[in-house]
């Protein structure tokens, strides 16, 4: 079983005083839960780490970022297009029915069809021509382009009981999977309550109970952790952690694993920025490091001039961060004619990315410096998104955004994000582009390097975007439990032991 | 003419060959004041040294001015001043008993069981919230038992001629009339059986036919029960015709007492012949133009007049019929008197002869002309020709507006093209015409006694040279001296000008001496016109017989009439403004 | 006047038998004109969201095709024109029906009436404590013998109604949670009762000042009445006549002035239940609104608005009942 | 010439003294001593305070000290600026809402009371939905959906506070028609325009400026809740209920963030309503005290 193997403590989380006996874990999310739907994604801040506690994909994650075995046992890739994996025999639903290749392919023909609700499938469509059960116990994918990270890229394709799926079950709200817990209680708008499920057979986890708790302003977290109402919080800003932690709890405060940048409007009509001067300008004005010491504690670095970075992306060694310097993005910007100055609009969206709006402040005072006005527009997420996601004139010009993949090998969510095709990207980055779809569809691991490179740089010498650092990766776990941190911050129940 | 009053007065409980019965009530050089805030200086008294005395099966008169301190001493008897006042000095004593040392709780204790009280507003006087049975029950003594106060609640109204014992028990204050609410009162007044029986114009607020119902229950209980009754009244009417003894109080002190019918015939003191001087009983009848009557034309004719108002309640809505077919022609410079019942649709009427009020149907013709069928022109003609004169004097005036800007505002109006001299000329004529010093141009209502407001709305009336005016109440609201002077007005007005006059009162006297001619309205029809001399010297209607009946003061159309009172009175002895 | 009321009084009944303390009448038309306000408010917010972009966008993943948009559009009916939306969102309020909630992939209605209880407790419990207290201002500042009692309250009270909703339940959560734990810092999970105790204070805050004020207007106003000397007169005793002729007078327009509060109530609910994480309708409005929840936004203003016409119809019958004048 | 006529004028009733309307109380003029301070202060931001934007990231969440008497933000700029700069934002705001607000209370109500009939039933209808959403509500979603600029603030603003003005302006101006003295002026022969012109606007003048304060206090309560929650004037530009909701996440180590602005709201929304109150106790005998009760 892929999920056996608990996690023991480490430093960070090492045991202090008497264990607590609280029956219960709880847990904070950051924000409010979307939908439990194991077919429509999840970020890892709400229902993401909820969903993987109660459900089984084929593969998943470990916290070194390998793909494991999960309600696949092992796997085995045939040829270029064609992989087969073997389901857990042991795997039962949580009503107790055990987990066949047919309940396996029926939830990835629902994934693939177009007309489905379930949203995840959407990339998994493009390189994927059909999962059938070959046999009671394996399923067989066959490819339209290869994939060679395939295992990687199934990990948060989750399984669902048929059954209960055709019963008319409102997948949304309800669950029933496989995984180590069942869900009780959903309220989508405060958290949710798990409890152990079970028929499950592999490790049993320390806590029977599960209370995950939406936290979602920096004050409800803060407090909450002030007055000890929750065990694990994530997602503080690095300036709130100043005074945390002590006798009975431990701080996090680290380099997350996903790059901050201020995505580019480039197709906005008569925009400046689709001039690549301008652009670099924008990069050379903005002093990350400053940000990065006031605001986000030093915990991380400056993005090396691309959007992947070690140890959890395959970093071009040839790219350095863009310098701080005004002089010269100001010679950039006369170069292009904008010597009088230029408007820009900011958007960031609310209550979502520790310190974004200070950070996008401290950014405006800088870029007034080199003649830039930039006007910010702080909107809640939603009213974001739709903005992004509308057409290019409608959209901002830059937008404060931590875009990145779920997992390390992730690369469609490494990258994909930054090409011209994103629904919510407005660059024009052909050449990039290209070279994305070729890392994509590579057949082996040095010519997929190769195209991340070439790709990175591209993104890099023409500025597609401004870069700025690495996300923070924070949060404050009590001494009662024990958990080893995971930067990409799925907050899973079953890997958190008693203390 | 002495004999029939003295007979009266012994019949109301003054025994004068007797022992002196004992006394229920003694208030010595009553001072009250306003209680001292912060250490504030000491500010006027209200009441000022007023000394008088009850005694058991007494109706004693207490009678002022409006302001004088009646109430105020009333009130003090029982201990019951608002919070603001206090007692500053003198003794009350009741049923021989010094109130004041006996402490807050006794007092109350020996009052509640020896005073009765009732006041003016009946209605307002009783717990809005609570069924009657409930306030009757409170006011029984204590350690009545619960099947006795259900006894006592019922008998109780008996004893104080409510009709219908059971219905009026569970109903609330605002279900019944005024009279009823007040004979309530008088039964919790009387349920700990006081020896005495405070009454603070206890018919004010009610209809003439009403009061003199409840002043008659008031004296019957006093001779049954034999208790003593102070009855507090600026009506010299109903003083002269209900009590034995008098104090005539001014400017909070008692200025004279004595035996009612002395009193009323030789007044002692200054204040008391002017107080007898306005009385409207004694005022001699205004007689114009009663010869040529019949020939003027027709100047205001009223056909069929028909009015009926929604009245809304939380229950759904019901129709009221205010005006139910009333005819009425008024000829060129006739004064109509129109009286009724409070409710009768008198107001109605005048409102919407002026246009303030819409008839359902029937026709009101101004000079043969329906004011609604009228082109521009005439229609603003007709506007300033028919003007009113309103009740309250308070509220008929704009207090933001200085006299000469509410003057102002007709002519401004109505003669729009006319030079400010002219206007400015207008108004000093029109101050003068109504016998106000030209200084009060620049006044504000509220720097006016209620008779200058009046003397202002009536020069508004004027402002616009009407030729009928139309007056509803104008003088009700007014003391009796400054009512007499100001019926005095009209009277001279009507001498000068030829004006029709429609004239509202409820006070039949007051009718007496301004029309010639008597309207009586009832439930929204006339039930009988004619000469007033003729209507109430031989009322044909039960119902004017029962408003005549009903009008106090019977006893002072005995005494010799000054009949002079107002004829000569003189536009230079007019006050002068500060 | 007097003599016509009194000709038009109810036949006579023994006291103590019940009558109808209000006409049926008068409750339709009141929950009429409540109809339309609901109406209008649902109206208003209809065109505000209508006015705004297209929900759709939110569902589209972000790597879909702009198919995708366009076949989500036609298929929750945002390509129509809005006339016809209009009449179409109408005929869902008149059924009942609406498009499901595009958050919860379900019934709105049955959401958001999942969270009222929780905003009902919220709501009574601070406002039986809104009443005691503001009722206790009230009474001091309007009958205490000492002036400092008069004013002290009172003047606290004043300068709460100043203090926003949520300054005073971030003031409560830094104090009473975090500095001194005596209380959760949120409305549920393991707080339970004592989870209540904050936003109730915050919630009943907002509305202490407005009923203190009016319920002492009202007392120095039932104090000055007529009938108050009388039941003095009568020898009723001091708590009596305090309890039964001036308190249960004063009761009356003090209730009209809570119908009235039902919005500050409600409003300040919104605000209460997110800054406590309460899981009420307030907290489920702020969060739909956010989510661009259309269907869901909707079906929380009406729920709101409904609950005012409500709670004012509630207020209305109870006049009656205590207000006898007010039946006909 | 007889007796009674020589003492008749005597009687003529008491003295007649021009009655002095009550003061607007020691809490009044509380009001409006610190109305005059935090008006003229804002005013006078360009003179008293120096840049509300410029920051010093170097010393981010300093305490107060000498050199920033309330201590610095989270992006390290000085809270005393912001708070006074904020005062030119929230006052700015809420009085502009207010006066038309006000305005539009006013003349709603005057038609109402004018006309009666329908146009009372439609103005007073409408009172009845704007009542029957809370405002906050209505601002939440108008402005989540709308977006948050001045306008739209402005106008969720008016939106959520004609309604006190409505009510208190037509509930007085109907007393007024009832008024004999307005049927008096008809009779005089005036129309609906002199009426309102001679007597209405007259009578409302001063309940229009107690109405005018209140609905500043509430709107300015409004505005900050609705900064409070994200969606008032954006940042960088200072706006006290903003600024609260930042200074709130680092409120145990950093209080004065929060508090300054949290004070400033208060003893605005304070004066405004001491000196509305006080107002009201001249004009109208204490219209708050009766809110509602008509
Ligand atoms: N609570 C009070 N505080 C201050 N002055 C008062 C108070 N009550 C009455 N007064 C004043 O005391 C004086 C006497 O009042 P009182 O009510 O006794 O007059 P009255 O003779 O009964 O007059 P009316 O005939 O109008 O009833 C008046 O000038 C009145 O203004
Ligand atoms: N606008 C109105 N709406 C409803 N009912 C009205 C209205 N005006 C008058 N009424 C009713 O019509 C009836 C007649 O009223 P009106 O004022 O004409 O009587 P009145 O004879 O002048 O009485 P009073 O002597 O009390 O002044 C009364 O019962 C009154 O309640
Ligand atoms: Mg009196
Ligand atoms: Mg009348």
């Amino acid at each position: 079983g892929g999920s056996a193997d608990q996690t023991t403590s480490d430093g960070t989380t090492s045991v202090s005083g008497a264990a607590s006996e609280a029956p219960t874990l709880r847990l904070g999310l950051t924000r409010a839960i979307t939908n439990v739907h194991p077919h429509k994604g999840g970020s890892a801040d709400s229902q993401g780490s909820i969903i993987g506690s109660i459900y089984e994909a084929l593969t998943k994650v470990t916290v070194d970022g390998e793909a494991a075995p999960s309600l696949a046992a092992a796997w085995e890739q045939l040829d270029d297009l064609t992989w087969t994996f073997t389901i857990r025999p042991d795997a039962t639903f949580s009503d107790g029915t055990p987990v066949t290749a047919q309940d396996v392919a029926w939830n990835f023909e629902k994934l693939l069809d177009k007309e489905y609700v379930g949203t995840a499938g959407a990339s998994l469509r493009k390189f994927t021509s059909s999962v059938t059960a070959t046999s009671d116990d394996t399923v067989t994918f066959s490819l339209a382009a290869p994939a060679i990270d395939l295992p990687s890229r199934l990990w948060n394709l989750y399984i669902v009981s048929p059954a209960y799926a055709e019963s008319g079950a409102n997948l949304d709200l309800t669950a029933l999977g496989s995984g180590p817990y069942v869900l009780d209680d959903l309220d989508l708008e405060n958290g949710a309550r798990l409890s152990a499920n079970p028929y499950w057979t592999g490790t049993r986890p320390d806590f029977d109970t599960v209370d995950y708790l939406v936290l979602a302003s920096e004050a409800q977290r803060v407090a909450a952790v002030q007055a000890h109402e929750v065990d694990i919080v994530l997602n503080l800003a690095p300036l709130s952690t100043d005074g945390l932690g002590g006798d009975d709890s431990t701080v996090i405060l680290e380099q997350g694993a996903q790059p901050f940048v201020l995505a580019i409007n480039e197709r906005k009509s008569g925009s400046p920025l689709a001039e690549a001067t301008v652009r670099q300008a924008l990069n050379y004005a903005t002093d990350k490091q400053s940000i990065i010491d006031a605001l986000l504690k030093s915990a991380v670095v400056p993005l090396p001039g691309q959007v992947l970075f070690e140890p959890y992306g395959e970093q071009n060694p040839d790219l350095s961060a863009y310098p701080y310097d005004p002089t010269k993005a100001r010679e950039l910007l006369s170069e292009a004619g904008y010597s009088d100055g230029l408007q820009l609009e900011l958007d960031v969206p609310s209550g979502t990315y520790v310190a974004a709006e200070a950070a996008a402040q401290a950014i405006a005072a800088q870029w007034a410096e080199v003649g830039i006005t930039l006007t910010l527009t702080v909107t809640p997420f939603p009213a974001w998104v739709e903005r992004q996601q509308g057409d290019d004139d409608q959209a901002s010009d830059l937008v404060y955004i931590n875009w990145g993949g779920s997992s390390p090998t992730d690369l469609n969510g490494k990258l994909g994000p930054f090409t011209s095709t994103h629904i919510q990207g407005h660059v024009d980055a052909p050449n990039y582009d290209a070279f994305y779809d070729q890392a994509l569809k590579a057949t082996t691991w040095e010519e997929r390097q190769t195209a991340i490179n070439e790709a990175l740089r591209v993104y890099h010498d023409e500025a597609h975007t401004v870069f700025l650092y690495a996300s923070p990766f924070t949060g404050v776990v009590s001494k009662s439990v024990t958990w080893e941190p995971r930067a990409f911050r799925y907050l899973y129940a079953y890997e958190v032991g008693r203390a | 003419m002495t004999e029939t009053l003295h007979a009266a007065t012994a019949a109301r409980g003054h025994r004068p060959d007797l022992e002196p019965a004992p006394t229920v009530l003694q208030i010595r050089e009553l001072v009250v004041g306003p209680r001292p805030q912060g250490g504030g200086a000491a500010t006027r008294n209200l009441v000022d040294g007023a000394s008088l005395v009850v005694h058991r099966g007494e109706m004693v008169g207490l009678v002022g001015e409006s302001g004088s301190g009646k109430t105020l001493t009333a009130l003090a008897a029982a201990d019951l001043l608002p919070a603001a006042l206090q007692i500053r000095g003198g003794q009350v004593l009741v049923d021989g008993v010094d109130v004041a040392p006996l402490g807050r709780r006794a007092a109350r204790r020996h009052l509640s069981s020896s005073v009765g009280i009732i006041f003016q507003n009946p209605t307002s006087s009783l717990n809005p919230r609570l069924r009657i049975d409930a306030q009757l029950r409170e006011a029984l003594p204590r350690g009545t038992s619960r099947q006795q106060r259900r006894e006592l609640t019922g008998d109780l109204l008996g004893q104080v001629g409510v009709p219908n014992v059971v219905k009026t028990l569970g109903a609330y204050p605002h279900e019944l009339s005024g009279g009823l609410n007040q004979r309530v009162m008088i039964a919790i007044a009387l349920a700990r059986r006081p020896g005495l029986l405070i009454a603070d114009e206890p018919t004010t607020a009610l209809d003439v036919s009403v009061q003199a119902q409840v002043l008659d229950l008031i004296d019957q209980l006093r001779a049954d029960l034999g208790i003593g009754v102070l009855l507090v009244s600026h009506d010299i009417g109903v003083i002269a015709d209900r009590t034995s003894i008098v104090s005539v109080m001014s400017q909070g002190r008692i200025v004279e007492t004595g035996d009612t019918a002395e009193v009323l015939r030789s007044p002692r003191h200054d204040y008391t012949r002017r107080l007898l001087a306005a009385v409207p009983q004694r005022l001699a009848p205004l007689r114009l133009r009663s010869a040529e009557r019949d020939e003027s034309p027709v100047h205001l004719e009223i056909t069929q007049a028909r009015r009926s108002f929604v009245v809304r309640g939380p229950a759904g809505s019901r129709h009221f019929t205010a005006l139910d077919g009333v005819d009425l022609t008024l000829r060129q410079g006739q004064a109509i008197g129109l009286v009724g019942e409070s409710g009768s649709g008198k107001t109605t009427l005048a409102r919407a002869v002026v246009g303030l009020e819409r008839l359902d149907s029937g026709t009101i013709r101004y000079q043969g002309q329906d004011p609604d069928e009228l082109d521009r022109a005439a229609h603003r003609r007709w506007r300033r020709d028919v003007q009113y004169v309103f009740q309250d004097p308070y509220s008929s005036l704009d207090p933001r507006l200085t006299v000469q800007q509410t003057l102002r505002e007709p002519l401004e109006l109505n003669h729009s093209g006319l030079a400010r001299a002219t206007v400015n000329r207008r108004v000093e004529e029109l101050l003068d015409e109504v016998e106000l010093p030209g200084a009060f141009r620049t006044r504000f209502p509220s720097e006016l006694s209620g008779g200058q407001r009046q003397r202002v709305g009536i020069a508004r009336a004027l402002a616009s040279d009407p030729a009928l005016i139309v007056a509803d109440e104008p003088v009700s609201a007014l003391d009796l001296s400054v009512q007499a002077r100001v019926l005095a007005l009209f009277g001279r007005l009507r001498q000068e000008r030829a004006l029709s006059f429609l004239f509202i009162s409820h006070d039949l006297t007051v009718v007496r001496y301004l029309c010639e001619d008597l309207v009586v309205l009832r439930r929204g029809t006339v039930v009988e016109q004619g000469p007033t001399e003729t209507v109430l010297r031989q009322p044909a209607h039960p119902y004017t017989r029962s408003l005549v009946d009903a009008v106090p003061g019977r006893a002072l159309s005995t005494l010799p009439a000054p009949t002079d009172a107002l004829d000569g009175v003189d536009p230079a002895t007019r006050e002068e403004g500060p | 006047m007097s003599n016509a009321t009194a000709s038009t009084a109810p036949a006579g009944r023994p006291s103590g038998q019940l009558r109808s303390p209000i006409g049926v009448r008068h409750l339709v038309r009141r929950l009429l004109t409540g109809l339309i306000a609901v109406w209008g408010a649902i109206t208003i917010v209809f065109f505000a969201l209508y006015s705004s972009n297209n929900p759709v966008l939110l569902l589209v993943p972000p790597d879909a095709p702009p198919e995708e948009t366009a076949r989500l559009t036609r298929l929750y009916g945002f390509d129509q024109p809005v006339p016809v939306q209009y009449v179409k969102f109408l005929g869902n309020v008149v059924t009942g029906s609406f498009p499901d909630s595009l958050r919860y992939g379900q019934d709105p209605l049955t959401i958001a009436l999942q969270k009222v209880p929780a905003s009902l407790l919220l709501g009574a419990a601070s406002l039986v404590l809104g009443v005691l207290v503001g009722g206790l201002i009230g009474y001091v500042a309007a009958t205490a013998r000492y002036a400092w009692l008069r004013r002290v309250p009172l003047s606290i009270a004043t300068v709460a109604d100043a203090v926003p909703t949520f300054f005073v339940g971030m003031v409560l959560i830094l104090v009473f949670a975090v500095t001194l734990r005596w209380v959760p810092t949120m409305g549920r999970g393991a707080g339970g009762v004592t989870g209540m105790i904050l936003p109730t204070i915050t919630l009943a805050i907002a509305f202490v000042p407005a009923i203190s004020r009016v319920f002492r207007t009202a007392l120095l106003e039932a104090l000055r009445a007529d009938h108050v000397r009388t039941a003095i007169a009568k020898g009723v005793s001091r708590p009596m006549v305090a309890l039964r002729h001036v308190v249960a007078n004063a009761v009356g327009p003090t209730l009209n002035v809570v119908g009235i509060q039902a919005g500050v109530l409600l409003g300040g609910a919104v605000v209460t239940e997110s800054v406590f994480g309460w899981p009420g309708i307030g907290q489920l409005s702020i969060n739909a609104v956010q989510n661009r929840d259309y269907p869901l936004v909707i079906v929380c203003v009406l729920i709101i608005a409904i609950g005012f016409v409500l709670i004012n119809l509630v207020v209305d019958v109870l006049s009656v009942l205590i207000e006898p004048r007010l039946r006909a | 010439m007889s007796t009674a006529t020589a003492v008749l004028p005597e009687l003529d009733e008491r003295p007649a003294t021009r009655v002095r309307r009550p003061s607007i109380g020691w809490a009044g003029r509380i009001g409006a001593a610190l109305l005059v301070v935090i008006v003229g202060v804002s005013l006078l931001a360009p003179l008293l305070a120096g840049d509300p934007l410029q920051q010093d990231l170097a010393s981010i969440l300093a305490a107060p000290s000498r050199a920033h008497p309330l201590g610095l933000d989270e992006v390290g700029r000085d809270v005393l600026d912001r708070v006074i700069w904020g005062g030119r934002t929230a006052l700015s705001i809420s009085l502009t809402a207010a006066l038309i607000a006000t305005v539009l209370g006013l003349a709603l109500a005057l038609g109402s009371a004018l006309f009666g009939g329908w146009v009372d039933t439609l103005c007073s209808r409408i009172a009845d939905v704007q009542l029957a959403v809370p405002t906050i509500v209505l601002a939440i979603v108008v402005l989540a959906f709308v977006g948050n600029s001045f306008v739209p603030i402005v106008v969720v603003l008016v939106l959520g506070s004609w309604v006190l003005t409505f009510r208190v302006l037509r509930g007085h101006a109907r007393t007024v028609v009832e008024q004999q003295y307005i049927e008096a002026a008809i009779v005089a022969g005036a129309g609906r325009s002199a009426l309102a012109r001679r007597h209405l606007l007259p009578s409302v003048a001063p309940l229009f400026f107690v109405a005018f304060t209140l609905s500043a206090s509430s709107a300015l309560m409004l505005q900050a809740s609705l900064g409070f929650l994200g969606l008032g004037v954006q940042p960088p530009r200072p706006d006290w209920g903003a600024m609260v909701a930042s200074g709130r996440d680092a409120l145990s180590a950093a209080w004065w963030v929060a508090t300054a602005p949290g004070v400033a709201i208060v003893l605005t929304v304070l004066a405004l309503q001491l000196f509305g109150d006080g107002l009201a106790e001249r004009y109208l005998g204490g219209a708050r005290n009766s809110e509602g009760a008509r």
